[in-house]
């Protein structure tokens, strides 16, 4: 149900082997994450990722444990990947399948809010001029917390 | 002989993601640890910060919590977001 | 952009050909709407659709210009099916792709409403005792009022 | 000859998505081509509904609205969500 990968993926793969996982289901969204080929920083030429197995997985898996309790969900996909990456590679995949849309939507959404803030991964972004560690945008804490309540 | 992981920048500062290294008899927990490691390794208060979550054994733990020879250790800063 | 068919096709494929057209997104989301294999009558045989074109192009063009004045999308897909279709067949495909998540996960969920409730299609449900044209739901009638603010 | 549509539960009543039909003379508007259809074909009040709505060449128009005997006219019923 989870992976955490330093191989590529194709996200068309990632989808036909989803479906065939949720056969029955009324509605499946999917969330694919790419590399974006530039920053604030300038063009961006490699992405490198860090994780720290079983902790990352472990925190990952709560999550959509918190998902199905909240969600009925007929089936949940999360890849991840790790190591170094080009632009336009995925980073991220998320799909739901549910009997109805809004649970699929909210589900893929508030995993997809998770993993972009408190998943345990770390993430350098190597431009021609530099090479930076990436911190969390207010943006995605701001996100997060459309959950709390 | 520990095992020490450096994740994110750290693992910049220090070069490597991970070392094995036998722990003074002196250091007793994370915390003693942190200090040790940042002054030894040349991280100049990089691993001092409050953001720098620590893990033993796959576990994340407040300081100070107690460390052997034999544990692994895990030095995590914020992850990343974006 | 907008297609409609009386030939059934596979989201895979729909989803290789978005994330073709959407080179430099940092962000993908897809909805497949299948059929049920169950409804409130018993098990379905067989759903059928009507589209009237060009109407019903012209009203999802309309729901996709608003969805694209509304948020930044770098491409956005629908596929709509018509004619008989099987339990577990897909019938409705849309994507969007987007530089950030956010502006992608609305924009699928806003074009869905749309869809769902009032894009002209008409549908018609085949069980083994009966055979039943189906009318919207409340529920996305509610939907479909979150965006109206 | 006019093209008229029948979508929906109105296919299933009259049996046929459409038909090819010369328009009375005194047939000038869709709320008498409504009216004309409804009994002739054995409608029996459905094409008469304020749900159902009519279409000439691909516009959706409001009753009564001039029809001819060169037009497409589409009956609407209320589409069908789920």
């Amino acid at each position: 149900m989870i992976r955490i990968t330093d191989h590529p993926f194709q996200i068309a793969d990632a989808v036909a082997e989803f479906e065939r996982q949720s056969a029955g289901a009324g509605a499946i969204v999917t969330f694919s994450g790419l590399v974006r080929p530039q920053s604030a920083e300038g063009d961006v030429q490699t992405l490198h990722l860090q994780a720290y197995s079983p902790i990352t997985e472990n925190g990952i898996q709560q999550a959509v444990d918190a998902a199905q309790e909240k969600w009925s969900l007929s089936a949940v996909r999360v890849i991840h990947r790790i190591g170094d990456m080009a632009p336009g590679d995925p980073i991220v995949f998320v799909a739901t399948a549910a009997p109805h849309r809004r649970a699929a939507f909210e589900a893929a959404d508030f995993l997809m809010d998770y993993l972009k803030t408190e998943a345990i991964f770390w993430k350098k972004e190597i431009t021609a001029s530099e090479s930076r560690w990436i911190e969390p945008r207010a943006e995605d804490y701001r996100d997060r917390t459309r959950w709390n309540q | 002989m520990a095992t020490i992981l450096y994740f994110g920048k750290l693992s910049s500062i220090f070069g490597e993601l991970s070392e094995h290294t036998p722990i003074p008899v002196k250091i007793v927990d994370t915390k003693s640890l942190r200090e040790w490691l940042d002054q030894s390794r040349g991280f100049d208060g990089a691993l001092l910060h409050k953001s720098v979550r620590v893990a033993v054994n796959s576990e994340i733990v407040d300081d100070p919590f107690p460390v052997s020879d034999t544990d692994e250790i895990a030095f995590m800063p914020p992850v990343g977001g974006g």
